[in-house]
């Protein structure tokens, strides 16, 4: 490799290649800063130092189209820290010391479909067609006879982007260990039986129907008739019920489980 | 931080592999999966530039302004690939009669940009080019099955031995690699979602998400 | 001063520049080190088509800096660029090898194919003997032209040209997966074709 | 007026990029998932095809032509293509950020786009356009025209495929198809029915 004086190639060739390459990326460079200067999107860092706080998971949960809108919200203080679930607490503690706002270091949260029925329960008529809860149940509130129960077409399972929820013999199903508590199954179910309850509960309703038991014997085998047991059998009266269907206020809860024991429809189960 | 580099090697070439996961890269694997061997060459020809951008960008990715990183990582990769054929050329003359082919059409390819954008202009130079290496591989991968699988039903040979006299030309129209291509990005699907149900892993969804939802 | 540096106008054009300057000069530097002379090229392809080193002696040289050698020979659908005599040790008269190198044009958009042609001649047969690939421009679907695209061309000189359209009723009809290609490819060998015809 | 009608033809139908000469899948198949996003991809596409054929062909034949450095060419079109999109990236995050995010990724993989370079480079080919023009030399006129209408083919390939999209999501199909393998599948058909051609 002798002392190299680019004798081997044309160096006026070469030049001019420099030279036209050269002057194009100043054309475009000016070009492109101009651009940058007519549509600069102000975007201020406290929104972009949230953003990054924030879990990225662009779960629609919070009802903003993705971080970055939920983020400009925040900033704005439009929207509330707690609308997003799947940031870890601290995190979240970050995001309120940047608003300067409080943080109240809420109960950490789990999805749970009030609803056990399935397979078991009875069908008005078979349907086929587009897929969705939500398109069944434009058709006379869906196949299933309970008006209030999971029809299992799997809307909630195909928006869950942790794969958390899964339809099982006919129903939804929440997997605990993989839910992050996102909240967009809660509000994809159009029968709204998907409920966030506390993680530290120990145990939940199965069921969401409000019509009396003698229809409810004739729609399905494990439905909640309203018998009230679960209210009388529960020490701390954590249970009340409402339109014949129990509640449960999970501050009173102790977790002993007398109401899954003395529930004869075994509406309430475990988490 | 070394667990960090087995997930970004397992990323790559497997969770998030470019061809059968984020779907990048279409035109090439379109186009040359008519044999197994086109698969190879093209992967080889693929890793090695793709390392080698992501070392360089991610080396001057605080250099560069965001307002002008889509044209100077163009350059970059550009002249990586003018600098491959030439080193081919003059120390290895019959792989670059082989490579030769390829190389004009890696400047064109999606994957080196997008993994050059979304991950090698956010990480550190190792990160970097172990990312380059895994998604490299992951597309040799994906295109040598893919390739051997079209050539053995195309031309009924694997690798240009003869397997079988049995051919049916629809796998060597582009009809046939859309085909093939849907085929194995389903099968993808089946076997990984099966593996990920089984090892819990949380955040692989069987049902294919938008890509830029996951790569960032 | 530290006010222009990190002015975003600056900043940006600086690094284009910078980049280009520093990638141009690379690539000047490397393809002026990693240069392979065109004797070197001819080397290697008399290595792929006799699989040793041949002497020769020239005929016509566009590289060669000598004027009575270096003009090729120009046709309307290619040109010859190189012609040698293959030097012979067991000196048989009447039986010597050609190696032209020629370039056809009108391949896939426009560009061009030059390829390596091995004529041997014996008496009055002369027959092409051997067809490699050189280099080409902007064929972007060479892949398809596989050996038995080469193979085609191995037969004796007669008066017949290729043709290498579908339905071209030619003598030698030369059909590729890449008809424009393969144009090209014909063009060059063709005008070996032309040059022995005289 | 006859060129006219040609290059609509030619460029919508006979030649499309997408459909005839499968150039350019990735962003077809990739943000064909719904008609709005599909819609301003489309557009997008059609805007950088537009001022590319209005950059590059005067380039390449006023200046790389006469100076002989016709192998420039590939980087000196993929510069020019790529510095339109980092514009188009920076106006699109300014006045639709919708369409910027529903693009993600696939707006800087305009770049590398085979449909977009593959029209800069027909525009230059003068035996090819004159084929298709039938016109003796191309200039600058009918390039431009060529690339806003390569651009509009795409455009209309990509709408369509996604009005199929839509429409096939909705079927009952098993989970792992969903998604890209039954858009490649409908673009398998698409491509038997251009056999035609």
């Amino acid at each position: 490799m002798e002392l190299l004086l680019l004798k081997n190639i044309d160096v006026k060739i070469l030049l001019t290649v420099l030279g036209i390459v050269a002057v194009l990326a100043v054309a475009f460079a000016v070009l492109i800063v101009a651009t940058s200067k007519i549509c600069a999107v102000k975007t201020d860092e406290k929104t972009e130092k949230i953003k990054e706080q924030l879990s990225g998971a662009n779960c629609g949960g919070c009802g903003y189209a993705g971080c970055a809108d939920f983020a400009k919200a925040l900033a704005e203080g439009k929207a509330d820290i707690s609308g997003c679930a799947p940031t870890s607490p601290e995190n979240k503690k970050i995001i309120a010391e940047i608003l300067g706002v409080p943080f109240s270091s809420e109960e950490e949260k789990i999805a749970v479909v009030h609803c056990q029925g399935g397979d078991n329960a009875k069908e008005k008529f078979k349907y086929v067609g587009n897929e969705g809860c939500g398109e069944e149940i434009d058709f006379m509130g869906g196949k299933k006879l309970c008006p209030h129960g999971c029809i299992g077409s799997g809307s909630c399972e195909k928006n869950c982007i942790y794969n958390a929820v899964k339809v099982t013999d006919g129903v939804a199903k929440v997997d605990t260990a993989r839910c992050t508590a996102c909240g967009v199954c809660v509000k994809t179910c159009p029968k709204n039986i998907i409920e966030l309850i506390p993680k530290s509960a120990k145990v939940y309703i199965a069921c969401s129907t409000t019509c009396r038991g003698k229809d409810v014997m004739n729609a399905c085998s494990v439905g909640c008739i309203g018998c009230g047991l679960c209210v009388k059998n529960c020490p701390t009266l954590a249970i009340t019920m409402e339109n014949n269907l129990p509640k449960i206020d999970y501050s009173k809860c102790i977790a002993c489980h007398n109401c899954v024991l003395k529930c004869p429809r075994k509406c309430i189960k475990t988490l | 931080m070394k667990n960090d580099y087995k997930k970004i090697a397992f990323d790559g070439a497997i969770k998030n592999n470019p061809t059968l996961k984020l779907v990048l890269g279409t035109c090439p694997t379109l186009a040359l999966t008519t044999a197994a061997m086109n698969g190879i060459y093209m992967g080889l020809a693929v890793t090695f530039v793709l390392i080698c951008s992501n070392v360089l960008v991610s080396l001057l990715r605080k250099a560069i302004p965001k307002e002008v990183r889509i044209p100077a990582f163009v350059l970059i990769i550009a002249t990586f690939v003018t600098i491959v054929r030439l080193i081919l050329d003059y120390f290895l003359p019959d792989l670059n009669d082989i490579m030769g082919l390829y190389l004009p059409l890696i400047v064109v390819n999606c994957i080196i940009l997008a993994r050059a954008e979304s991950f090698a202009s956010k990480n550190g130079i190792l990160p970097s080019a172990l990312d380059g290496l895994a998604n490299g591989v992951g597309f040799m991968i994906a295109l040598t099955l893919m390739g051997a699988f079209r050539e053995v039903l195309g031309r009924g040979e694997i690798f240009g031995f003869k397997v079988w006299n049995f051919t049916l030309d629809f796998f060597g129209t582009s009809a046939g690699a859309f085909f093939t291509y849907a085929l194995f990005i389903a099968l993808f699907s089946l076997i990984y979602g099966a593996i990920a149900d089984r090892k819990k892993d949380k955040a692989f969804s069987p049902v294919l998400k938008e890509p830029n939802g996951e790569a960032e | 001063m530290r006010k222009l540096f990190n002015n975003i106008w600056f900043k940006c054009i600086s690094v284009l520049l910078a980049v280009i300057i520093c990638s141009g000069g690379l690539i000047a530097v490397l393809s002026d080190v990693l240069y392979v002379s065109p004797e070197v090229r001819t080397k290697r392809a008399l290595i792929k088509i006799y699989g040793e080193e041949k002497s020769y002696s020239v005929v016509i040289d566009t590289d060669s800096t000598d004027d009575a050698v270096n003009s090729p020979i120009e046709y309307e659908k290619g040109k010859i660029d190189k012609i040698y005599i293959i030097d012979k040790e067991n000196e048989t008269d009447g039986e010597y090898d050609f190696v032209f190198k020629s370039t056809g044009y009108e391949g896939y958009k426009s560009g061009n194919v030059t390829l390596w042609v091995k004529v041997s001649v014996n008496g009055g047969n002369r027959r092409i003997s051997k067809v490699i690939l050189e280099n080409y421009t902007k064929q972007t679907l060479m892949s398809k032209l596989g050996n038995g695209y080469y193979d085609t061309f191995l037969t004796d000189v007669t008066d017949g040209y290729f043709t290498a359209d579908k339905d071209g009723e030619g003598v030698k009809n030369v059909v590729t997966g890449a008809t424009k290609s393969a144009t090209a490819g014909v063009n060059a060998v063709n005008c070996v074709i032309a040059y022995l015809e005289g | 007026m006859a060129q006219f009608l040609a290059i609509i033809v030619s460029a919508v139908f006979i030649n499309n990029f997408v459909v005839v000469q499968f150039l350019g899948i990735c962003p077809f198949l990739g943000v064909s998932k719904d008609f709005k996003s599909a819609l301003g991809m489309g557009i997008a596409v059609t805007f950088v095809m537009t001022i590319t054929c209005l950059i590059t062909y005067p380039i390449y034949t006023y200046i790389l032509v006469p100076l002989k450095i016709e192998f420039m060419e590939i980087i000196v079109f993929i510069f020019i293509i790529a510095s339109i999109v980092q514009m188009i990236e920076m106006v699109l995050k300014k006045f639709s950020p919708a369409l910027y995010n529903a693009m993600g990724i696939y707006l800087p993989l305009i770049t590398t786009n085979c449909a977009v370079l593959g029209v800069a480079e027909l525009v230059i080919d003068q035996t090819q356009m004159a084929s298709i023009l039938g016109v003796a030399t191309m200039n600058l006129g009918y390039a431009v025209l060529y690339g806003l209408f390569a651009g509009l083919g795409f455009t209309l390939a990509i709408v369509i495929m996604s009005g199929l999209r839509e429409k096939v999501a909705r079927l009952p199909i098993n989970k792992h198809l969903k998604g890209f393998p039954i858009a490649m599948i409908v673009a398998c058909f698409i491509a038997m029915a251009f056999y035609v051609f």
